[in-house]
Parts: structure tokens; sequence; C-alpha cells
């Protein structure tokens, strides 16, 4: 019962391993573009939150330093860099829904599946 | 979107907005926030006026000549003031104290950390509401 | 539909390995964790010395990892480079649809 | 001069930055400041070869931090090779888009192009130069985004179709690369590439199945970055469509820098230790034969010139993995010396294709009969680039998988000289019929050629490429010096 026991410690972690799988499924099985962009999203934000979680210390507050008290600080590194990944993942979205809407405008549909059946009759 | 209560409420609510923005971009080093949040409120409180006002409208407000000049202005400082610190004969970024050294907990501490945030701030809200505009309304150029 | 099965069985077999490894992972929260070493502890004790702000985050995503805040700028600027440069290109007259002329 | 990998880094950034506004109303203005910057970071690094030739490799730290606090740049043999490589070709590059590129973009949009290309160059040398993992995936994303809009600038569908591949997949591979290093510093507690090397032996030791599924993380998401063989499906579509210094430049370079990238991370931080545990090294063996044999079949099946260049660069790849993971010196210099060689005869490929599809029109092969009494220059040089990719002596093509077959030999894995020769003879029956039939078939009678000359920017990087190509067969010294010192720091480790 190790397994279980571990996936019961480690709960955040269990839970954004199966949001990152979820994602992927999106990623993967949807032939819609706009679903497959929120696939993208669910994922990386999945791996966010297991970044995230890294650095949660048991008892840890916000990582501001207040002047005379000495309290346990949860480890800045991950949230400082995830500030940095969000940024990433925006601009990830902003320019794939670019170029959805160019693809909408050329063939009118935002569906791969149609777009390739319409490549198909066209050849 | 030709609603009364919600442009009215809109536009009163957009200056406190704004100005909480500005906030959180300046205490970005005092308290949680810094230029990322603040430049997404501060481009939130543009996309509120143009979702319940209208988008040209929010266009006349920030148009995209300014944006560009923005967008480029903003990194530009940002690498610039990582050269002042090469031409000081430091590593590139190496925070250089700007102001006068006050004692902790004060707006101007952190050296150059103030001015980066703000550069930040900058560019945060002028991406967000150039994407915004650009798509949700493809314009003709 | 063969698509599909197939990717969930992918995703299943990724799963199981991904939640085995997560049941062997440092504890979560555990102040015994490989992350919480000098890295960290340099971070949260020396800030006010270093830097002389108090949050903490600031002053990694500013001063001490201020290169990575670069090319994060540098990503927006990318993103935005891009969007624009794809929504004018294909905004009026003039589009080919084939690639032969 | 310690300074000088980070100038050039930001000189790129400066000129993409301040590119848009410039080239506001004056179209001209981003292309002339982009030949400038370029060919000067590639003499700054030359000073900087120079330098580092004399006090030894070191580390610079941004920000003034020492790691792990900061983060560090890694001037070594390797990167500097890199850099270099990725600044001439560029150069190279930019100047045949001066001749090509209104063709191809419309005016209007070329600060854009230059823009973006000039932080496609800023990224690429950062990526080269990192030596932190997260900075590592910061630039790797500024090099996605730059790359998948010189593919979309094109105002064809076609592109922006290829465009959109080309991101969900990739996008799909930075995820893969921010969970790997997730759980690498989930364990080590270091970012740096030295320190979690340090770490490494400790960490596998404790938590085995963390390090192997970022191993495999690592390897499935700069593999699809790269397009390492099952990986590869954006590829054809995404350098076949985008313009042609848009393709040269992807093909010849950016899917390079992430084979580098995930070369650098798999021997130095990784280590004989880990890759000893778990056959990865035979695994990439075998897809990088299989690239090989596969790429080269899928090429000998195209009648699109462009296609067929970029299967053939999914086969090219496979060279690049197939040498490092002999892990043999003669066979990791073989990998990194076509990674070089590589890039120049596929962007001599790719330009020479685009001067014959600005000046005909025509992308089939078996259209482009006779063409060489229309443009023999072009065809002069895609021909030195085509026998180069063969392998005939005497061109740079035949030193890399000469020093391959070596590796291979050292190795005590004979087997894949096979491999190597079996490609040379798939190389020659889809490179050589279209030199053949443009030498010696008669033109067309119904073809009308407006143009007869390409402009004098467009032959000049041809001309200059061609004679790189028997320039590096025939005087391959220098080149291969700088490849061992690289291959060295590599296998040392």
């Amino acid at each position: 019962m190790n397994i279980i026991q571990g996936l019961v410690d480690n709960y955040f972690y269990f839970a954004s391993i199966v949001i990152f799988l979820i994602g992927m499924h999106i990623m993967l099985t949807h032939s819609n573009m706009i679903k497959k962009i929120m696939g993208m999203n669910i994922m990386e934000t999945a791996i966010f939150l297991f970044v995230v979680s890294i650095g949660y210390v048991d008892g840890g507050s916000a990582p501001i330093v207040i002047e005379g008290q000495t309290i346990r600080f949860i480890n800045p590194l991950p949230s400082a860099l995830i500030l940095t990944g969000l940024v990433v993942g925006v601009s990830l979205t902003a320019f794939a829904l670019s170029l959805v809407i160019e693809l909408y405008k050329c063939y009118g549909t935002t569906d791969s599946d149609e777009i390739m059946a319409i490549r198909r009759r066209e050849q | 979107m030709n609603d009364f209560v919600l442009q009215t409420v809109t536009q009163i609510l957009m200056p406190f907005i704004q100005v909480y923005g500005i906030f959180v971009v300046l205490n970005g080093h005092l308290s949680p926030g810094g230029g990322f949040a603040g430049g997404t409120i501060l481009g939130a409180s543009i996309i509120l006026y143009a979702l319940t006002v209208d988008v040209k409208a929010a266009e006349g407000i920030y148009p995209d000549e300014r944006a560009e000049m923005v967008e480029s202005a903003s990194v530009l400082v940002f690498v610039l003031l990582g050269l002042i610190s090469l031409m000081m004969g430091r590593n590139f970024l190496t925070n250089i104290g700007i102001f006068p050294s006050p004692e902790t907990g004060t707006l101007l501490t952190g050296g150059f950390i103030m001015p980066v945030t703000l550069a930040i701030g900058a560019k945060v809200a002028s991406t967000v509401i150039t994407l915004f505009t650009h798509l949700f309304e493809e314009k003709k150029s | 539909m063969i698509r599909r099965i197939v990717a969930t069985i992918m995703i299943l077999l990724l799963g199981t390995v991904l939640l085995y490894m997560t049941s062997e992972m440092p504890r979560f929260g555990d102040p015994a964790n490989p992350t919480n070493n000098e890295l960290s502890a340099r971070y949260m004790e020396d800030v006010i010395e270093d830097v002389n702000i108090p949050n903490i985050v600031t002053a990694i995503i500013t001063d001490y990892r201020a290169y990575d805040t670069l090319g994060e700028a540098t990503v927006l600027f990318a993103a935005i480079a891009s969007v624009l440069a794809v929504l004018a290109m294909h905004s009026d007259s003039g589009r080919g649809t084939k690639l032969d002329e | 001069m310690n300074h000088l990998p980070i100038v050039v880094i930001c000189t790129s950034l400066i000129g993409a930055f301040a590119s848009p506004v410039l080239g506001k109303g004056r179209p001209w203005l981003p292309g002339i400041l982009a030949r400038i910057i370029v060919p000067a970071n590639a003499v700054l690094l030359g000073i900087l070869l120079a330098h580092v030739g004399d006090v030894g490799v070191f580390h610079y730290f941004v920000g003034g931090w020492a790691p792990p606090w900061g983060i560090a740049l890694n001037v070594d043999y390797l990167s500097l090779y890199m850099a270099m490589a990725i600044h001439v070709i560029s150069t190279i590059i930019l100047v045949f888009a001066r001749g090509d590129l209104g063709h191809e973009v419309r005016l209007d949009g070329h600060r854009w192009y230059y823009t973006l290309f000039l932080l496609l160059v800023a990224a690429m040398t950062a990526l080269a130069f990192s030596n932190d993992f997260f900075n590592i995936f910061v630039f790797t994303e500024v090099a996605t985004i730059a790359a998948c809009a010189l593919i979309a600038i094109k105002a064809y569908r076609e592109c922006v179709e290829a465009s959109f591949k080309y991101l969900i997949l990739s996008t799909v591979g930075s995820g893969f690369i921010l969970l790997a290093l997730a759980l690498l510093y989930m364990v080590t507690g270091h970012f740096n590439l030295s320190l979690v090397a340090g770490e490494m032996a400790a960490a596998a030791e404790a938590y085995p199945m963390n390090i192997m599924v970022a191993l495999v993380l690592l390897i499935v998401g700069f593999g699809v970055k790269s397009a390492m063989f099952p990986l590869h499906v954006w590829l054809p579509d995404a350098h076949s469509s985008a313009p042609s210094p848009s393709s040269a430049i992807l093909s010849g370079l950016v899917v390079k820098i992430y084979a580098v990238v995930l070369i650098r991370v798999i021997l130095t931080v990784f280590g004989r230790g880990v890759l000893s545990t778990a056959p990865i090294a035979e695994m990439l063996l075998l897809l990088s034969s299989a690239a090989i044999i596969g790429g080269s079949l899928f090429a000998l099946a195209q009648r699109d010139i462009k296609r067929l260049l970029a299967y053939s660069t999914v086969a090219q790849i496979g060279y690049i993995y197939l040498g490092i993971s002999l892990l043999s010196e003669s066979g990791t210099m073989g990998g990194l010396v076509h990674i070089f060689n590589h890039a120049l005869m596929k962007t001599l490929l790719f330009l020479a294709a685009g001067a014959m599809i600005h000046q005909t029109g025509l992308r089939d092969i078996t259209k482009l009969s006779g063409i060489a009494k229309k443009m023999p220059i072009t065809m002069g040089v895609f021909s030195i680039g085509a026998l180069s990719m063969v392998g005939i002596p005497g061109f740079n093509g035949f030193i890399s998988k000469m020093y391959l077959a070596t590796g291979a030999f050292e190795a005590g894995k004979p087997a894949f000289i096979i491999v190597i020769l079996l490609s040379s003879l798939l190389n020659g029956l889809y490179y050589l019929p279209i030199v053949v039939r443009a030498f010696l078939g008669a033109p067309d009678e119904g073809e009308v050629f407006t143009r007869d000359r390409i402009p004098l920017s467009m032959t000049i990087p041809l001309v200059a490429l061609g004679l790189a190509c028997i320039y590096f067969g025939l005087i391959p010294g220098p080149l291969l010096e700088l490849v061992r010192r690289a291959a060295e720091h590599l296998i040392l480790l």
C-alpha cells in the first residue's frame, strides 16, 4: 500500500498530474482548434500548479519579509518562476488564437478535420 | 452592448481600477503584486471599457501607434538599464543603486527594481490591451 | 475513433507512470525536502541585505533572476509582434490561396 | 571582453525591439539594421573566441549573482561554435532575404519579418550560451513563437495551417520540458545545469523514477522541437510552405539549436551514470537510424522541391543524433561538425530552391528540366550542395560522414556504417536526378522566364555558400579543431 500512501501524502502533485493528463487528452483527441488551445491551457495550468506546490512548506506563509518577525516562508523560487511561466502561457495562447482567426477566415471553420477534408477536396 | 447601468458603472469604476493598478505596480517590491499583476489590472480596465461601451472607443483611448511605441520603449528601457550596469563595469543587469539608499520598506528602495517594474507594468498593460483589441475585432490595417 | 482510443490508451499509460512517480516523490510540504536548500535559504534570509526590499518574489524576478524576466518580456514582445504581423499580413486583398502561382 | 556574450544577445534584442518603430513608413530600414547587427555580432564572437582561446572557458554571471542564486552563461567551445554558426549562416540568409523577401512577404510586413528574425537569432544565441534550466525554457519559448510567426507571416493559408500545427506540437513539447525541469528541481534543488549535474548521482539514488521520467520528458520535449524521427510530423509542412529565407533558417539552425541543448543536457547533466542504467543511448541510436532511412525514403517520394528538402532535414537530424548517441569521440565530433556542415548545405539548397521559385515560379522537380541553361549559377551551386549532401569526397558533407563512420567503428557498432552508406545511396537517388535533369534535360518549350537573372543580393550568398561547402570539404582543419574542443568538453563529463 506504499503507492496509495504516497499518493495520499502527495495529493497536490496527484491532482496536478490528473489535470495535466486531462489537458493532454483534450489536446490529442479533439479536432476543434479552440478546444485544442483550451487543452493546452489546462495542461500548462496543471504544470504551474505542480511547480508552485513543489515550493510549499508546511505552515509556511507568503514570502514577504516583515521587520522584526521570524516566520517560516514557503520556498519563493517556484512561485517567482511561475510568474514567468504564466506570461509565456498567455503569449502562446494569444498567438495560437490569432492563427485560428486566420484559419477561420480562410476556411470558414475551426475544425482541423474539416480543414483537412476541404484541402483534400481541392486537390 | 448598450446597457446604461453597465456603461455608467464601468465609467465610474475605471479610474479606481486604474489607480489600483498603478498602486500595485508602484508597490510591487513592498507588497504582493508587481509589474505583471499591476499591468494586467491596468489593461483590464481598458478591456472592461471596450467590452461594455465600444471597442472603437477603447482604441481611441489607446491607439495602435502609441501601443507600438510603448511596446518597444518599455523593453528597450529594460535592456538599457542592464547595459548601464555593464557600462559601470558591473555584470549585465546588476542592480545598481539609482536612488540614494533610504531605509527598508519605503518606495524608493531596491535600486533599479522600481524602474524595471514600471517598464514591465507598461509593457504588460499595453500588450494585454493590444492583444485584446486585435483579437476581439480584426481591424483593417 | 481509432485515434481517440489510441490517444486514451497512451494517456493512461503515461498517467500510470506519472502517478507511480508521484507516490515516490519527496513528501509534499516537508521542510526536509531537497528544494529547501541553501538556494532558497539565501533568498529568504539575505533579501534585505542583498536587495533591500521585503517582497522576496519580486526580488527574485527583478534582481536575482532578472535575465529570465528580460526573456519573459521578450516572449511578450515576440507574441505581440507575431500577432500583429499575422493579422496585418492576412488582413485584406492580395491574399493567395494556393502556393503554386 | 568577458561581457561579449551578453552584448551579442542584447544588440540583437535591441535591434528587434527597435525595428517595429523604426520601420514604420520606412520598410527598408529594419532590413539594413539587421544586416548590420548580425555580421557585427559575428565579428564580436570571433573576438570572444580568440579571448576564450587565451583565458580558457568561463562562466558569466548575469546580474552579478553567482549560481545557484543567479543565472550563469556558459562560455565554452560548444556554445561559441553554435553561436558562430548561427551568426554566420544568419548573415548569409539576411543578405539573400534582401532580394527575395519582397517576392514572398508584403512590403508593410518587412519590419515585422526582421523583428522576428532578430528575435529568433537572439533567442538561439541565448540558448547556445545558457547554463540554466529555466532560462533555457524561457528562450525556447521566444524561439518557438518567433519561428512559428516566421512561417505564418507569408500570406498563404497553407503557411498558417503549418504554423498552427507546429505551434501546437511545440507547446506540448514546452509543457514536457517545463514538467521535466520541475521534476529535476524537485529532487536536486537547483536550476543551474552544473549544480544539477553535481546533485545528480545522489538524486538518482534516492528518486530514480523522477530522474528517468524527467530524462524521457526532456528527450520527447526537445525531440518534438528538433524533429526527432517519429515526432517530425510538423516539419515537412512548416519548412516547405515558409518563405525561403525562413525555410533556410528553420531547417539550417532552429531545429539544431534544440538538438544541441538536448545533447548538452543529456551528456553534461545526466551523464553516463544515468545513461547506463537505462538503454537511452541505444534507443536514440535506433531512432536516429530510423530517421536517416525513413527521412530519405519519404524524400524520395516527393515532387515539391522544398518538401523534398524538408524531408531531407529529418534524415540529417538523424545523423546528428546518431553521432552523439554513439558516445565515442569521433562520433560526437561527427555529429557536431554535421551541425555546421548541414547548416551550410541545407541553407544553400533552400536558398537555391528559393531563387528558382523566385525566377520560374515552379516547385515541381519534374518541371525543372533544363533549368541550368537559364540559371547556370544557381543550378551550379545547387549541384555543389547536392553532391555535398550525398557525401562525395572533397565536399564538406563527406567530412561529417567520415567522422560518423569512424565513430561507429570506435564505439564497436559497425552496423551503423551500413546505415550511413545506405543513406548516402538514397541521398544520391533523390538529389542527383534533379541535377542531371537540370543540366541535361531539354527546357520545356511553353515556359516563359520573365526575368533572366536573379538580383545580385541573391547570387552572392549562393556563391559564398557554395564556396564554403568546398572550402570546408578541402580544408576542414580549423573547423575540426574547434569542434574537437567542443566535443572534448561534452565527452569528458
